[in-house]
């Protein structure tokens, strides 16, 4: 048990320094930094050696391995930095945003699961029916329709034209209905189709045909035989895609307005806010971590093969 | 998951599919070679005393708000559009499908270098590396195709390696150890062909969504650069005429609908021809 | 309009819609100046938006004979929004943290040492710097009470509003402040809300969620004029964009070139057609309304003019292209997608050029300062400016032609008019500098060292049935004031 | 008369899989169908209890214990099957979904067949598992952790449950070795033997016809071609596939072609 | 002559012994049956023998050479030698590849090394007309897919590749467990005459009694990784057999 937790814990250790010195690279080889931004030379009189001044003190000068090592010596003591254009601590900047995130995130979870749900289990039961040709016309339309066009039509439509919900920003639980219910659909097409073809793939298999022989009633058969295994390839899929949502997640925020980790993190791209790109990527990074490990352990659950073999090797 | 068809699995039932797809394709093509050989209006010619017009003759989609032709950089637009994202896709290809070869086949050491390294690439949100990526690099279509490749090799190469690491526990594998086939012939002669199929149905399923993340990127100002009539970066510059001009939005979207709906048909279309194959064998 | 006419009797609340988001409000820090901008804030010294000169505000006097040594007294009246008064010593607490904390200040402000007495205030700056005063203007050297511990989230100032509420990234929440010292306002509340997106930011209007605001879509102002109810005003800015010229480019170098760029520039069509008329063509690079700004001659303009100019540079036309001992002209343009119009400009530039012959390949970048800085291989960029940030034209003049300037992308290194910037540096006096400000673009106009296109307005829409005394500044800095009210 | 088929046909699209098929089993006894790959037996054997995939008709008459199979309402088919009529399958492994543990598959089984008290349930369950040789650790374990014999023995034990009318057990032992097969196809007869239930057994095994069937039926390509008692098929085939079949069979000693010494009684190498 | 002889051969699977020090010898020309319930290691064994697979301890010696621990390329001429039926045909065929490009598999990698004895003809065609021929298929199956044939037919496939090469040694694991009975006599038969004509040797693996004694010489019985009782043919019947081997005749 004591090895195991040990070889979780220096996979978690090789991952974070991975990813870390990964994306410390790309950001430091890209062209450009934000010292300009910082001196606001826009507005401000600034000479060149100035400029240079500030480089120097911020360490840019500096072989980018140098920079990684002071920046991980800080990681190490949990000092994620402070943002060069707000001058603030990084992660207390991330974790404000994230709550918007996740709630919106949430959201667009629960608009999938509410659509993919049922239009998915009716088309795989009721097969080749007309709810099952539609639901697939739907599906494939709506796996080439783009996130942010659908949003502007949305806000269109239901912010202006109807003037139903607010269009932008983020100012109670109304708020989140245009966004979520955006992502939501954005995404959802992919789970209906594969919802359908995983149950059909269950209903396929000789245990369906036991339990009909058994004399269980379809809906039994349904809920307790067919559904919980028709979900591991679902979540797979999930665990998997969990980078596009988050991407998706940027796209919906700047349409909206919305004041998550997203809308953040493309101005700090702007802005060259090397910090707060690092410290989304690692928090980012973390998530998908900590999502996957819940995806496999929901496997150890849904399937007590594994958990057993497990047990075994224990 | 081992079928997931869209379809029945009545053959008879693709033909029209297929048909319709054919023709589909042959259109998008035809379109866009009509541009490439024949251009009436120079796509970057602006005339701002016509700006914003309807439908006409002179321009039968209208004009956008520089005074473009907008049907002529809507076709050049799925040039663009299209041949980067093959492009980004072909070199994903490239890289991801030997990789999983050689680490599927060879395992050990090589094998277990490459999925830490997969896992690492994974570790990062796909879309989230090519907005960062190209964010940081400039924007610039160029970019955006490496930012995609470097997210895309991953997945290729994965399911090469699965392919694989499934198949060569087959007999016929061991058999043709056995006949003395070198490991490179083995791969060449007995694993390729297995995992074509594969591959390209997750190709042309891929081939939508690079479109979209393409045109996403774009649209959020981090893609093609003006004047180039890329669809996302076309959707971006209509924004502040979605109020006044919504067609000028209308068009751009609609092409990244059709094309990417025809991929996805093309790519359900694969994956049911591939999986009826394999039901038989069964 | 639906929501317009359902005016709160008892609580009087304004919503405003600004186009930038700040995920931070300190007020030395945040380059989107919010806190100013709501009210919260305010600064020693403020600019006039009429005569377009400065005057005080929180301070009632200012002495700087020798433009090192400057006294400045305080008005008496003045408390922090939490009671406490407004001194000296508090004055000087509050400039020392926003060197501290914004190097940018540090720079601008070059103070040396701040003493303070009573209500007079004494500092001294590390060389003469006749533009001190006027650095004062600057949202980011706002006085607060630096006693308070998270000014990131909750800064106190002296304004007319005091914060409730902060959600980063989305908007304040701001309520009167009733010891205000320049009479408390008669609104209630406000909210400030951002939205990045001018599209959303004409709907919110249009839908009654808010009623004032910040650069609606210019698409559709037409819309939005064709409601009754709502006024638009277009102000015109210190901004001005310009094409940068790379001096070190082998054919730009030749001020026929520049010229005959200058010439294909259609800045009437460009300020008619894509801004919408809501931008003063430019000729120069400030403001015509300022005091320093030069008057030009009309001058010619147009594909001819250009070609003439060419072939005194010794270009000629053949098979279709520009051509100079075979070497046909082309140019790199960069532009940048921060300011919408930029690439539009470029665009038309582009087409425009084709047209005689000159293919233009534009190259979008993201930070344009740090490329342009960095990367020398290009001829021209779209790029834009303030002039004159807080009423002076030192600034603008000093970082782009100035040899040693952040901002001199042309690296311009002209010692006649290094001399007459380095002149300027040393006058104190306000009319001199206005005349050595004029010799300056003056002398940028004849040699065509940058070619201006507009100055583009600032566009505020608002709902005139409710607002009442909304003024658009053509500084940007003031925006909610203790006038603003509601009908 | 448990079950009587009269011209049962059943197609998919326009191809017949099974063409007018005849065919009556008694109370009790051990009906062994054999017959080609393909032929249509599992086809027929889903037939009976109206579980064919819903892509194939079928029509005829089916007559199950006085019931006309076709006329039930679903509600009524899902009281049949289980109860008065139950399967065993091939797939061992796929009989039992993969998820629920053995105790929770007779528990549900029960429960939908109108036993509520959970207790009951559970004694019946170690009852029913101790009567095919499984202890109660069975009780909590899932499919994959029981061998193939084991598996099967559970189907079994889980198809007796409630004294069944018929049993329709189609090529049980294929999957499993010579080994076990002997020994669960002892325990079916003995279970057959106790609770007097009717047999509906296909295989392509001859030996086992030759040892525990009464009457068999042949079938080929959709038809029957001849059935009877087995030591008049045995011995006097009539039909050209038939004498083909039979030949086709290994033999492992001379002299036994009909099997009738085939019944001789050895010790039961199970328990 | 021994063609094959292994000598206490262990074979662990993640500590366990599988098969546990066996040994057995093979004549030239012998069909040599190994039967046992499943699961006993008989598979194993067979992959052993053809090196797919490393042994723990022991010793192979084909044609009196030792082969436990030669390398790929080493291999080589030993392994033309050799060749293995699996049980299960469809699996052993690669889908994706025609017919005739299966059969021709091993000879075009052999080719060089070869000189074939029972088979002579001047094109690639010609010889896999003459395979097809030698199973008993008819030559319209060779442009087909695996998928199209009928397990039967493609059993014959796997088996006309393996004596394509002529091997001396042909493994025989359970080739005709996957099909009907009239198929099963049919792969017997061909197997006992292909044997006689090219005089080949056969281990033949199964758990099926009766085919082991239709085709075999000599039979061992397997059980749980060791072999428990080893006799000719014709004793079968014997009062001295094992016990395990009792019973397996007596379920039979
Ligand atoms: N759902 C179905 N749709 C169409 N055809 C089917 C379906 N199920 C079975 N068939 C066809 O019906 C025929 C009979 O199949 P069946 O499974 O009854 O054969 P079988 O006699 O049980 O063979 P085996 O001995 O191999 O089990 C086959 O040709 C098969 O292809
Ligand atoms: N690659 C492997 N890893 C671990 N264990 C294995 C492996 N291959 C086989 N085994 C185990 O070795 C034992 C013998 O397997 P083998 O396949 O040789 O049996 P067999 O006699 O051929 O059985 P069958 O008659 O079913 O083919 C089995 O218990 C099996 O689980
Ligand atoms: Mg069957
Ligand atoms: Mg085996």
């Amino acid at each position: 048990m004591v090895r195991i937790l040990i070889c979780k814990f220096l996979e978690v250790l090789f991952f974070l320094l991975f990813i870390t010195f990964v994306s410390f690279l790309f950001i430091r080889l890209a062209p450009g930094d934000p010292v300009l931004t910082i001196l606001n030379v826009d507005e401000l009189s600034v000479s060149q050696e100035q400029v240079e001044a500030l480089r120097t003190e911020l360490g840019f000068n500096k072989p980018v391995l140098v920079q990684y090592g002071l920046w991980l010596l800080n990681f190490i003591q949990l000092d994620f930095g402070t943002s060069f254009v707000t001058g603030q601590q990084v992660m207390s900047m991330l974790l404000t945003a994230l709550p918007a995130t996740l709630e919106l995130t949430v959201g667009a979870i629960c608009v999938m699961l509410l659509v993919s749900i049922p239009l998915g289990s009716l088309s795989a039961l009721y097969r080749d029916s007309w709810i099952d040709k539609i639901s697939r016309i739907l599906s494939i339309i709506g796996a080439a329709i783009p996130s942010f066009w659908l949003g502007l039509i949305f806000i269109d439509l239901f912010g202006v034209r109807l003037s139903w919900f607010p269009t932008m920003g983020r100012d109670g639980f109304i708020s989140l209905f245009l966004p979520s219910i955006t992502l939501g659909l954005a995404i959802s097409s992919v789970y209906v189709r594969l919802l359908r073809s995983s149950l059909l793939d269950s209903y396929s298999q000789e245990f369906i045909r036991a339990a009909r022989a058994r004399g269980l009633s379809e809906g039994r058969i349904f809920l307790f035989h067919a559904f919980r295994h028709s979900i591991p390839p679902v979540i797979t899929v999930f665990g998997v895609s969990l980078g596009s949502l988050i991407g998706g997640v940027v796209v919906i925020e700047v349409l909206f307005a919305y004041p998550g980790v997203g809308k953040l993190i493309v101005d700090a791209i702007r802005q060259r806010d090397y910090p707060l790109i690092q410290g989304y990527i690692l928090i980012m990074g973390i998530i998908v971590f900590i999502v996957n490990a819940c995806v496999d352990l929901s496997y150890r659950y849904l399937n007590p093969e594994m958990k057993m073999k497990e047990r075994e090797n224990n | 998951m081992k079928d997931s068809f869209m379809y029945l699995s009545i053959q008879k039932k693709y033909r029209w599919q297929a048909v319709l797809l054919i023709s589909f394709t042959i259109i998008v093509i035809i379109a866009c070679l009509y541009t490439f050989l024949y251009l009436r209006h120079d796509p970057t010619y602006t005339n701002l005393d016509r700006r914003l017009e309807g439908m006409g003759l002179a321009h039968p989609l209208g004009t956008d708000h520089l005074g473009r032709d907008i049907l002529t950089r809507l076709l050049l637009g799925g040039q663009q559009t299209i041949g980067f994202s093959l492009m980004a896709l072909g070199v994903a290809l490239l890289v991801g499908i030997p990789i999983g070869l050689i680490s599927g086949y060879k395992r050990k050491v090589i094998d277990r270098i490459f999925m830490r390294i997969a896992d690492g690439f994974l570790a990062f949100p796909d879309t989230i590396v090519a907005i960062v990526l190209s964010g940081l690099l400039g924007p610039g279509i160029g970019n955006l195709v490496l930012a995609i490749v470097m997210v895309k090799w991953v997945n290729y190469a994965r399911l090469v390696r699965s392919t694989v690491l499934s198949e060569s526990q087959k007999e016929y594998i061991l058999i043709a150890r056995t006949n003395g086939l070198s490991s490179i012939k083995i791969m060449r002669k007995h694993l390729v062909p297995h995992i074509l199929g594969n591959v390209l149905v997750m190709a042309s399923l891929d081939l939508g969504k690079i479109i979209l993340l393409i045109s996403s990127l774009s649209y959020i100002g981090l893609g093609a650069q003006p004047p180039v009539p890329e669809w996302g970066a076309m959707l971006n510059d209509s924004r502040p005429h979605f109020q006044s001009s919504p067609e000028l939005m209308i068009y751009p979207g609609l092409a990244i609908v059709v094309v990417v709906l025809i991929t996805n048909l093309i790519g359900d279309y694969l994956r049911d021809h591939f999986d009826v194959k394999k039901e038989v064998q069964r | 309009l639906n929501n317009s006419s359902v005016t709160e009797e008892e609580d009087k609340h304004i919503h405003f819609l600004y186009n930038f988001s700040t995920n931070s409000l300190d007020p030395h820090v945040d380059s989107s100046y919010v806190p100013l901008r709501a009210g919260i804030t305010e600064t020693l010294i403020r600019l006039d938006e009429e005569k377009l000169s400065i005057e005080p505000w929180l301070a009632e006097s200012w002495e700087g004979e020798d433009g090192q040594n400057w006294i400045i007294k305080l008005r008496e009246d003045v408390k922090f929004q939490n009671g406490k008064v407004m001194d000296a010593e508090a004055v000087k607490m509050s400039l020392e943290r926003a060197v501290k904390e914004n190097v940018a200040i540090q720079n601008a402000l070059k103070i040396e040492r701040i003493d303070a007495d009573g209500y007079t205030l004494r500092i001294k700056t590390t060389e003469q710097f006749p533009e001190f005063i006027s650095e004062l203007v600057n949202p980011n050297v706002a006085i607060i009470d630096v006693t308070e511990t998270d000014i990131v989230n909750q800064p106190i100032g002296t304004g007319p509003f005091k914060l409730t509420s902060f959600v980063p990234g989305s908007k304040l929440e701001l309520e009167r402040f009733d010891e205000y010292w320049d009479g408390a306002s008669k609104l209630d509340q406000v909210t400030f809300s951002f939205n990045e997106d001018a599209n959303a930011r004409t709907l919110a209007l249009k839908s009654g969620q808010v009623d004032i605001v910040y650069r609606p879509e210019v698409e559709s102002l037409e819309m939005l004029q064709e409601d009754e109810a709502i006024e638009v005003e277009s102000t015109s800015t210190f901004r001005v964009h310009q094409f940068t010229m790379n001096l070190q480019r082998k054919s730009i170098q030749d001020v026929n070139v520049r010229r005959a760029i200058d010439a294909l520039i259609d800045r009437q069509e460009i300020v008619e057609k894509i801004l919408l008329n809501h931008a003063e063509v430019a000729v120069g690079p400030f403001l015509p309304s300022l005091p320093f700004a030069p008057t030009y001659d009309s001058q010619p303009s147009g594909e001819n003019v250009a070609i003439k100019y060419l072939e005194k540079a010794g270009y000629k036309m053949k098979d279709g292209k520009m051509q100079k001992n075979g070497e046909p002209l082309t140019f790199t343009l960069l532009t940048y997608p921060a300011r919408a119009d930029l690439p539009l400009i470029a665009q038309v530039f582009q087409s425009d050029a084709k047209q005689i012959g000159i293919d233009v390949e534009i190259r979008q970048i993201e930070t344009p300062e740090e490329f342009m800085a960095s990367n020398r291989d290009w001829d021209l960029a779209t790029y834009s400016n303030l002039t004159a940030p807080r009423g002076d034209a030192g600034y603008y003049l000093n970082a782009t032609y100035h040899p040693t300037g952040a901002l001199n992308f042309s690296k311009a290194d002209e010692p006649e008019l290094t001399a007459i910037i380095d002149k300027l540096n040393q006058t104190v006096n306000q009319e001199d500098r206005a005349i050595l400000a004029e010799q300056a673009a003056d002398y940028v106009h004849e040699n065509m060292i940058n070619s201006f296109v507009l100055h583009p307005s600032t566009i505020v829409a608002y709902n005139k049935n409710k607002v009442v005394n909304w003024v658009t500044t053509k500084s940007e800095y003031y925006m909610i004031t203790n006038e603003l009210d509601v009908k | 008369m448990i079950l009587s088929i009269e011209q049962l046909s059943v197609s998919s699209g326009e191809k017949k899989i099974i063409d007018r098929v005849s065919l009556s089993i008694r109370k009790g006894e051990w009906y062994a169908l054999v017959g080609q790959s393909g032929s249509g037996k599992s086809v027929l054997s889903q037939a009976i209890g109206q579980m064919l995939p819903s892509n194939l008709r079928m029509e005829g008459v089916i007559n199950f214990n006085e019931h006309n199979m076709m006329s039930l309402s679903r509600k009524q088919l899902g009281d049949i099957r289980g109860k008065k009529l139950s399967y065993i399958f091939q797939d061992y492994q796929g009989s039992f979904t993969p998820f629920r543990t053995i105790g929770q598959h007779f528990q549900e089984y029960q429960k939908v067949h109108g036993i509520n008290n959970k207790e009951t349930r559970r004694m019946q369950t170690l009852e029913a598992l101790e009567s095919v040789g499984l202890d109660e650790t069975f009780y909590n374990r899932y499919a994959f952790q029981l061998s193939g014999g084991q598996l099967q023995r559970a189907s079994i034990a889980l198809a007796l449950m409630f004294s069944p009318d018929l049993v329709i057990a189609d090529e049980i032992t294929t999957a499993l070795d010579s080994v076990s097969t002997h020994r669960i196809l002892e325990l079916l007869s003995k279970r057959q033997k106790e609770s007097g239930c009717a047999i509906l057994f296909i295989t392509h095994d001859w030996r086992h016809v030759r040892r525990y069937a009464t009457r068999l039926a042949i079938m080929k390509s959709g038809e029957i071609i001849e059935s009877g008692g087995k030591h008049r098929i045995l011995d006097h085939p009539q039909h050209e596939y038939t004498k083909q079949l039979i030949k086709a069979a290994p033999i492992l000693e001379k002299g036994l072609p009909s099997g009738l010494d085939g019944e001789v009684s050895y010790e039961s190498t199970f328990c | 002559m021994n063609l094959l002889s292994v000598k206490q051969l262990t074979k662990l699977y993640n500590g366990q012994e599988v098969v546990n020090n066996l040994s057995f010898d093979l004549q030239k020309g012998e069909c040599l049956g190994l039967v046992g319930e499943s699961g006993c290691g008989k598979s194993t064994i067979a992959r052993c023998l053809l090196r797919l697979e490393n042994i723990d301890s022991g010793s192979i010696f084909f044609k009196d050479q030792a082969i436990e621990n030669l390398r790929h390329r080493q291999l080589i001429p030993f392994r033309k030698d050799m060749q293995i039926v699996f049980q299960n045909p469809t699996a052993a065929l690669n889908p994706k590849l025609k017919i005739k490009d299966s059969l021709l598999d091993p000879y075009i990698h052999y080719r060089n090394d070869l000189t074939l004895r029972h088979f002579s003809f001047t094109s690639k065609e010609q010889f896999v007309l003459q395979l097809l021929d030698a199973v008993g298929l008819p030559a319209s199956l060779a442009g087909r897919y695996p998928h199209e044939l009928s397990g039967g037919q493609r059993q014959r496939v796997t088996i006309a590749r393996s004596i394509s090469i002529e091997p001396e040694l042909i493994i025989l694991d359970e080739p005709t467990a996957s099909l009907d009975v009239i198929s099963q006599a049919e792969i017997l038969t061909l197997l006992t005459e292909l044997r006689q004509d090219l005089n080949l040797s056969y281990l033949f693996i199964s758990h099926d009694l009766a085919a082991v004694k239709q085709l075999s010489q000599r039979i061992m019985v397997m059980k749980k990784g060791t072999i428990v009782d080893q006799f000719p043919c014709a004793e079968l019947f014997d009062d001295q057999r094992h016990d395990y081997t009792k019973e397996l005749i007596s379920i039979f």
